[in-house]
């Protein structure tokens, strides 16, 4: 450095130049700079959009969030009624429960100013303490940008063609690392066990499973399900129209990883084995079922376990009735069932079978020799279709043609089936028709997204080469001179909602009657319950409600010591897992019973 | 199901309950008093506050993350100096004690005794969520959770960090409180000083400082 | 007090630099025992913001744990995301897209440049210049935000995330970056007519806080002050990470080891990432930005171990990272460069310095004491 | 001036306010004018007077002793009779002072006052940063104070007087400024000025970033207040000084009469200081602080010279 | 000089078993004893000069603390993980301050945070905390949680919360046996 560094000196005096300028500043609070559009602010719920599922609650690692009771906001099915409440002394806003929220209902807002000198101001329910902030999200997680994955591991099936050939299984199962990865989708939030009859400890097993414990797992499934393979095969599986992730994605496949889990356990042994559950000193109280279906078998199963002595009668010649009559061997193929009577079995529960109660035995001997009675003898009996030629040769009730052709026979359908009908059972009859070498046309009153049926099912049967005629009615049924059928004529209808709200009805349009040829006609339309076994004093002491037996929340019915249970009472809905259920709660019913008459 | 309902009420606080506690949970004398609001106040007192108000120097103590937005609020871009709030160096000269987020004990042990140092009327802004329940750090072992057991607190920002805007937000509010007459809580920090000390020396094992510390 | 100490000591007398204090960013103390106006002894005392970091992500998941990482270290946390990130990638062989590595790249240099304006504001400010500061820390709002936009936050981003990051640019982001940084480059011109043309800072900086070029990688100097001695070693370079291999850039390198020395690496450190953010920009590969990780809290990473370093504005930064095959972290422990910087490195050159330089060479050694502490 | 004490008592007390006021004002400006420069809008221009208010209702204080508790009192009274020695307007009946023969020594005197009372009362506090402030303000002194002496002794020399209202006079009879006459003396006095304002590049007696901020780290609430209109009647006093010295003084006995003379005086006088002034706010602005021996250094290197070099004009002159 | 070259260098003078990390990282396991000559043997033959890091982890399952200290060569950027074991009881390091200087550091950390002695280093024992009385944090058997429930006292006013399983659980009467809620959420 020179002696004098006179540029060193007055170059910084050019920094005075800024004094001329116009300052940099924003004064605020007169005036704002714009908040970017990504600003992650305070939290905005949108109140009707969450389901209360808590994963935000979970994710958040400062526990800043609670999920607490809303006024206003009831709890259903898929909606647990609460919400969260964000404890803006823990937040950090990193916006992970935003990018964790299935439903998107969580997001972040522009704002971001809450100055308060009460320190227990800062608690805030989001969307309703800050019902404008609507309008000023700004940091959203879109189905891309989700932390959660919406698409659902793909479950490895038969091809179409193959399929028709044989009653081999059609969906072939998760391979061990596909469960784990499915596994991991699911929350764990538990929404869908208040969908499920039974109310399964479904985020439980599921946990396990993607943990990689399927013992586990198998333990908790057979908490309080006994039959979980045929569930895990062929239920209705509504807990997975209440999954978080149905909300904008595919639903967790809970009924693929029951299966899963289930078939880890080969056979009855090693059901055993991984159950070993606790069994109660045996009572000495008997106890009769009627019906060694799934509501028989869970009554009977869970009463074992609990030390009664337990005797199923069953008239047929194979445990499982409707599951094992009722329901196509290449979705529930026979050992699945065996094997977990079997199991059943090992516990000490007593099966009688080809004893039909009313014929072999009468109902009054079971009722005298036990101290109390389940029923649970189902809807044996199809619904007739109500049109002209009915009675015509070829004209099947769907029970009865499933149940033939479940027992191993095969009967003779023609060349062209008709199916009648929009339920899993019509699905089951087209598909079996199909495998049976027959061309199927179904017939259902009004949409294909309206049917019953399950979704699976019913892309199953298009993917098999089943038509299906939608928004037709069947008129009548054409018969040859041998009084075969030789056809059916339908009429068109056109959905019409009806005046009060509600499902649209399908009304006929006039003139536009069709025919089509065919050789043998299924209706599938329904089922009806038999109660011929019953004397008539007890038939006499039951309330029925459209051909059903009413029961109370426990399953039991009018009758003293007599629970019923399963499709043929009025409860819940038709389908395995209700009878399940039934047969679960009437099994808790009769010991709580037993309980208080000891005490 | 009936039966559900009676053991959520058993077992569950009531919202009276919560309330209770969060009354209870710390002294709150800063409207207790000397309240004096605008027609009561002296017109000496009204000129002092509103001097007090604009005139708040704040002590350069950066003693957690929201240290970082101090610079940018007191710089070229939000300038809270046009607002009167300027830094001081040292705890006798500073005004406004700011905790910019979490405490460790370490420094909170520091804190107080700056706290102590300063001179009445003295104002804590508390910064962040840190301060208010613990954010982040809720379960570490190192720092405190909710401020106001140890010192009194004037305002909360809430923010992790707070932005500058919600700093300057926070410094309104304070002056809206000075001008009120209700803020400054060194008087009620002296008269539950046993509490206080109860608490701090229930976290802060080692009460010494280093002897040539003691000036 | 202080007569005590003066007589006991013989004319020393014991400074404590912080932790209140003006001198100091963010929460440290020195122990001085100064001589009249030298020091012969410092003592650095740290854990006045010990907030048991380690301890606290084994309680949470890898996921969770990111949102606590970026506050290691407050005036640059994207470093330790990336860095955290890497290693997590590392240990599960997690391939990431190479628009997520362009964007990480960006992300890394805007931060270092905010993180150098912010320096220049300490450094001018703790020799008594503030119009920098103040000029910087304004300026230093537009790279916030950029920051804003892209990433929702000024200050932590929480947005480097294990697979990638976690949105995608924003509409017309490249161009506002632009704009920004041809800003900052003719006001990088004014700054450094300030400083580095005047001569009481060159004074003041020139042969003050010297780290000898021996002694400079045993003693575990990194980054500018390695630099500032004369060695260019830089991780960006050696090992190239994220997008750093496929541009363009030099490694600044000055001689003497001073505070003088390592000002001028800071200087053009900052011009080097304006390039690096411009080839990026205009390199900028289309795609994926993000290699999606399964459902967070069920996210096991398989058992082993990772040690992976990223070049901060401070020097190297490293996370070694011990997995043992759970949805948590069995350790992530950081090698912060403010930890050897602030505590040996400074105790060792402070000595025969005068106290008017301590916070000076503090400074511009860039000790982060959150950093060192955790 | 005359015996009237009525008069020179009102002379006193509006010198003293108006010195307050100015110095409180300038103090705001300097605040406002860093801001601009610094890109920014900045505090309104009485936001001292908000801050001295607010410190002087600071209801609680610290005292270590006596001594601390006289300091601030000490530094007011140095500047205020500092103030009274200076003639603010030359020949203003109204503000009138107590020049006397040898008053400039006298003053040089008054002016070391203040920092020696803050010296003896940081003492007490027994504050480090303070003991260190108070002994790099000395060396500061010992910096500064030369070189000013010697412009002083330069002019003395020159003019062969040491009061200052015959510097005044001569200025104004002539109209030539003492700063074109000997502006070397001028540019050593300048320097000194420089040092005095305790500005950057010499602001290390308060240094922020090393010492909190020095001598008056322990002084808060009104002895801060205190001190700050002490800080302010004495940046007047060194501005009316070297203006007076240099600058040719406000006020003309024979321009400026009556009330409208005073205001007159007064604007000019302003106009002046203000100048003046913004020099070491300026370089305030750009410059970063010197090391306490760098700054001696700096002394005694140029403004030295420039001293020695006004002692050497002055002797040679005519 | 690649990996292989250290590998090699390493497994025939100490008979150890290197192998490679990642890359050009090397992990080497020891025993404790050996730590110190393998440490300055990278140091001074290999040119190992800049000491990276000294972490430790607690393996408490196997009852043993791990140290790495991982050294790094500037010219080929070679990066070797040198580890060892030691007993949880009463755990003992050789104190290697002269190695490098802030081998001091590192020591003090470990020594504080997990309790880790290394004989005849004199450090003072306060780093990081002030006070502290309990087993040192970093251990995995010290509950943090439950030492913050102790000492430090959280805002009230969030007991109204519920978890969402619990409150579905009431309102369907689903009965969760203990086996299966330790895979709940929460």
């Amino acid at each position: 450095m020179s002696i004098i560094d006179l540029k060193g000196l007055l170059v910084p005096l050019g920094a005075l130049k800024q004094i001329a300028k116009e300052p940099h500043t924003i004064k605020y609070p007169d005036q704002t700079k714009e908040i970017s559009e990504r600003y992650r602010g305070f939290h905005y719920n949108d109140l009707d959009l969450c389901i209360g599922c808590g994963n935000c609650s979970t994710i958040c690692m400062n526990e800043a969030i609670d999920m607490v009771e809303v006024e206003d906001i009831e709890g259903k099915p898929g909606d647990s009624g609460l919400r969260p409440r964000i404890d803006y002394g823990r937040c950090c806003y990193c916006a992970l429960c935003v990018d964790v929220c299935p439903s998107g209902s969580l997001s972040m807002t522009a704002d971001f100013i809450k100055v308060s000198e009460d320190a227990f101001d800062f608690l805030m329910i989001p969307g309703k303490d800050n019902p404008g902030g609507k309008d000023k999200i700004t940091f959203d997680a879109s189905t891309d940008t989700s932390l959660n994955l919406f698409e659902r591991v793909p479950m490895r099936e038969l091809p179409p063609e193959e399929r028709v050939q044989s009653f081999a299984e059609v969906f072939l199962g998760y391979t061990e690392e596909e469960a784990r990865i499915e596994a991991s989708r699911c929350i764990t939030c538990g929404l869908c066990t208040e969908n499920c009859p039974v109310h399964m400890h479904i985020p439980e097993y599921i946990n396990a499973i993607s943990r990689g414990d399927d013992e586990e797992a198998i333990r908790i499934i057979y908490d309080n399900n006994d039959l979980p393979e045929m569930c895990g095969k062929v239920c209705t599986r509504r807990c997975e129209d209440v999954c978080a992730l149905q909300v904008r994605g595919e639903a967790v496949a809970i009924r693929w990883l029951k299966r899963y889990a289930t078939e880890r356990a080969e056979n009855a042994d090693m059901i055993r084995r991984i159950v070993n559950p606790e069994i109660r000193e045996p009572n000495g109280i008997k106890v009769g079922i009627i019906g060694a279906g799934p509501a028989g078998l869970t009554a009977g199963y869970y009463l074992a376990l609990k030390g009664y002595d337990i005797t199923i009668y069953e008239a047929k010649s194979e445990p499982g009735g409707m599951i094992m009559y009722g329901i196509p061997k290449y979705r529930l193929p026979y050992d699945s069932i065996q094997k977990q009577v079997d199991y059943m079995k090992s516990i000490g529960v007593k099966i009688h079978f080809n004893t039909k109660v009313g014929k072999d035995i009468s109902f009054d001997e079971i009722y005298n020799k036990h101290d109390a009675v389940f029923m649970g003898v189902g809807l044996q009996k199809g619904y007739t279709l109500g049109i002209e030629g009915e009675d015509a040769e070829g004209v099947w009730a769907a029970v009865d043609f499933l149940g033939l052709v479940n027992e191993g026979k095969r009967p003779d359908m023609g060349k062209r089936v008709v199916v009648v009908g929009g339920g899993d059972v019509s699905m089951d009859s087209s598909r079996v028709s199909r495998r049976l070498g027959a061309e199927v046309v179904q017939l259902y009153r009004r949409r294909i997204v309206d049917m019953p049926a399950d979704d699976e099912e019913i892309e199953g049967a298009l993917e098999e080469g089943v038509q299906i005629i939608e928004k037709a009615i069947p008129t009548r049924v054409i018969k040859d001179e041998k009084g075969r059928v030789k056809g059916m004529e339908y009429v068109r209808a056109e959905l019409v909602p009806p005046e009060g709200g509600g499902r649209p009805r399908p009304v006929p349009i006039k003139g536009s009657e069709t025919v089509i040829e065919c050789d043998s006609i299924i209706a599938a339309i329904g089922q009806k319950a038999d109660f011929g076994l019953l004397p008539e004093k007890v038939q006499n002491s039951l309330t029925f409600e459209r051909g059903k037996i009413k029961v109370d929340d426990e399953r039991r019915t009018g009758y003293p010591k007599l629970w019923a249970g399963g499709d043929a009472v009025k409860y819940g809905r038709v389908d395995a897992i209700s009878a399940i259920a039934d047969g679960f709660y009437a099994a808790e019913s009769i010991d709580a019973y037993f309980m208080q008459v000891k005490a | 199901m009936s039966e559900t309902k009676d053991i959520r009420i058993i077992t569950r606080p009531t919202k009276e309950q919560i309330r209770q506690a969060q009354i209870d949970f710390a002294p709150r004398c800063t409207a207790a008093g000397r309240v004096n609001d605008k027609e009561t106040q002296k017109m000496v007192q009204y000129i002092l506050n509103f001097a007090r108000k604009h005139s708040l120097f704040l002590l350069a103590y950066g003693t957690g993350c929201g240290a970082i937005e101090i610079p940018a609020t007191l710089t070229s871009r939000y300038d809270a100096e046009r607002l009167g709030i300027r830094g001081a160096a040292t705890p006798r000269q500073a005004d406004v004690l700011m905790i910019t987020g979490y405490l460790s004990t370490k420094t909170l042990k520091r804190v107080i005794r700056v706290y102590e140092q300063m001179q009445d009327p003295k104002y804590v802004v508390a910064f962040g969520s840190c301060t208010i329940n613990g954010g982040m750090y809720f379960d570490s072992y190192n720092t405190i959770k909710a401020l106001d057991r140890y010192i009194p607190v004037d305002v909360y920002i809430a923010g992790c960090m707070p932005r500058p805007e919600a700093v300057l937000k926070g410094f309104a509010k304070l002056q809206e409180l000075i001008q009120n007459g209700n803020a400054g809580n060194g008087e009620c920090y002296r008269k539950n000083l046993d509490w206080y000390r109860a608490n701090q020396q229930k976290v802060i094992k080692n009460w010494d400082f280093p002897d040539e510390y003691n000036w | 007090m202080i007569m005590k100490t003066t007589s006991e000591r013989n004319k020393q007398t014991t400074l404590f630099i912080g932790p209140q204090h003006p001198g100091i960013t963010g929460n440290m103390m020195v122990k001085l025992l100064v001589e009249g106006d030298t020091v012969v002894r410092a003592e650095t005392h740290i854990g006045y913001l010990h907030r048991a970091f380690e301890k606290l992500i084994e309680q949470r998941n890898w996921l969770q744990s990111f949102t606590l990482l970026c506050r290691f270290c407050v005036p640059e946390p994207d470093p330790m995301e990336l860095t955290y990130a890497r290693a997590v990638e590392a240990i599960e062989g997690r391939e990431v897209p190479p628009r997520a590595k362009y964007i990480r790249t960006i992300v890394a240099e805007l931060a270092r440049i905010q993180s150098f304006l912010l320096w220049y504001g300490g450094q001018a400010g703790s020799a008594g210049l503030y119009t920098l500061g103040q000029w910087t820390v304004g300026d230093r709002n537009y790279i916030l935000d950029l920051f804003e936009d892209l990433t929702g936050a000024r200050i932590y981003h929480m947005y480097i995330w294990p697979g990638g990051v976690r949105r995608d640019l924003p509409k017309g982001w490249a161009d506002k970056t632009r704009r920004v940084l041809d800003y900052l480059e003719k006001r990088l011109d004014d700054y450094n007519r300030l400083l580095f043309d005047n001569a009481v800072f060159q004074k003041r900086a020139q042969g003050v806080g010297i780290i000898p070029k021996d002694k400079a990688l045993e003693w575990g100097v990194t980054g500018p002050p390695l630099k500032g001695t004369g060695i260019g070693n830089d991780v960006r370079k050696d090992e190239p990470y994220c997008a750093y291999g496929e541009l363009d850039f030099d490694i600044p390198v000055y001689e003497g080891g001073d505070v003088w020395a390592r000002a001028l690496v800071r200087r053009d450190e900052i011009k080097q990432s304006i390039r690096i953010i411009r080839q990026a920009l205009d390199k900028m590969p289309g795609g994926s930005y993000y290699n999606r990780i399964p459902n967070p809290m069920k996210w096991r990473l398989p058992a082993g171990e990772a040690w992976v370093k990223t070049e901060s504005v401070r020097g190297e930064i490293g996370f070694y990272v011990v997995s043992d095959g759970t949805e948590k972290p069995r350790r992530v422990h950081l090698r912060g460069a403010a930890y050897t910087h602030g505590i040996s490195v400074l105790e060792k050159i402070l000595p025969g310095q005068n106290i008017a330089d301590v916070s000076f060479i503090l400074n511009s050694l860039g000790a982060c004491p959150p950093e060192m502490e955790r | 001036m005359t015996g009237n004490w009525l008069i020179e008592l009102t002379g006193i007390v509006l010198t003293a306010l108006l010195a307050f006021t100015v110095g409180m004002f300038y103090g705001g400006l300097r605040r406002k004018v860093i801001a601009r420069a610094q890109n920014r809008v900045g505090p309104p221009v009485y936001q001292n007077f908000l801050d001295l208010l607010k410190l002087q209702g600071k209801t609680t204080n610290v005292t270590h002793g006596l001594m601390t508790h006289l300091a601030p009192v000490w530094v007011l009274v140095a500047a205020i009779t500092a103030l009274l020695f200076i003639p603010v307007l030359h020949g203003g009946l109204w503000f009138p002072n107590f020049t006397f023969k040898g008053d400039l020594i006298f003053l040089l005197y008054l002016m070391v006052m203040g920092s020696l009372g803050m010296a003896l009362g940081v003492g007490e506090t027994g504050n480090p940063n303070g003991a260190i402030g108070v002994s790099r303000g000395l060396s500061l002194i010992t910096g500064y104070e030369i070189p000013f002496v010697l412009s002083l002794v330069a002019i003395m020399i020159q003019f062969h007087t040491t009061s200052l209202t015959d510097l005044m006079h001569y200025q104004q009879a002539t109209g030539h400024w003492i700063a074109r006459e000997n502006p070397f003396a001028f540019l050593a006095a300048l320097f000194s000025v420089l040092g005095m304002f305790h500005y950057s590049p010499f602001d290390i007696i308060g240094a922020p970033a090393e010492l909190a901020s020095g001598p008056m780290s322990e002084f808060g609430g009104k002895y801060l207040g205190s001190l700050m209109t002490g800080g302010s009647i004495f940046a007047f006093v060194k501005l009316v000084l070297i203006t007076d010295l240099f600058l040719g003084g406000a006020g003309h006995p024979d321009a400026y009469t009556g009330a409208a003379g005073v205001l007159l005086g007064l604007v000019e006088l302003v106009i002046k200081t203000f100048l003046l002034y913004m020099i070491p706010v300026s370089i305030g602005i750009v410059m970063p602080r010197f090391r306490t021996e760098q700054a001696v250094r700096f002394f005694w290197r140029w403004p030295l010279l420039f001293g020695a070099l006004g002692i050497i004009w002055a002797v040679f002159w005519k | 000089m690649t990996t292989q070259d250290i590998i090699r260098a390493l497994n025939e003078t100490f008979e150890l078993k290197a192998e490679v990390l990642h890359g050009n990282q090397i992990r080497v396991s020891m025993h404790k004893k050996q730590v110190a000559p393998v440490l300055l043997y990278l140091k001074n033959q290999w040119g190992f000069i800049h000491l990276d890091h000294v972490s430790c982890v607690d393996w408490i399952e196997e009852n043993v603390f791990e140290l790495v200290y991982i050294v790094y060569r500037p010219q080929d950027q070679l990066t070797v993980l040198v580890k060892t074991k030691i007993h949880r009881e009463h755990p003992e390091m050789e104190n290697m301050e002269g190695f490098w200087p802030h081998m001091r550091t590192y020591q003090r950390e470990i020594r504080e945070m997990f309790g880790i002695e290394f004989p005849g280093f004199e450090a003072p024992r306060e780093f990081i905390l002030e006070g502290w009385e309990e087993i040192p944090p970093m251990r995995r058997d010290f509950d943090t949680r439950g030492y913050v429930k102790r000492t430090y006292t959280t805002r009230p006013g969030r007991e109204d919360a519920w978890s969402v399983r619990e409150y579905i659980t009431r309102r369907t009467g689903e009965k969760l046996p203990d086996f299966a809620r330790k895979y709940s959420r929460d």
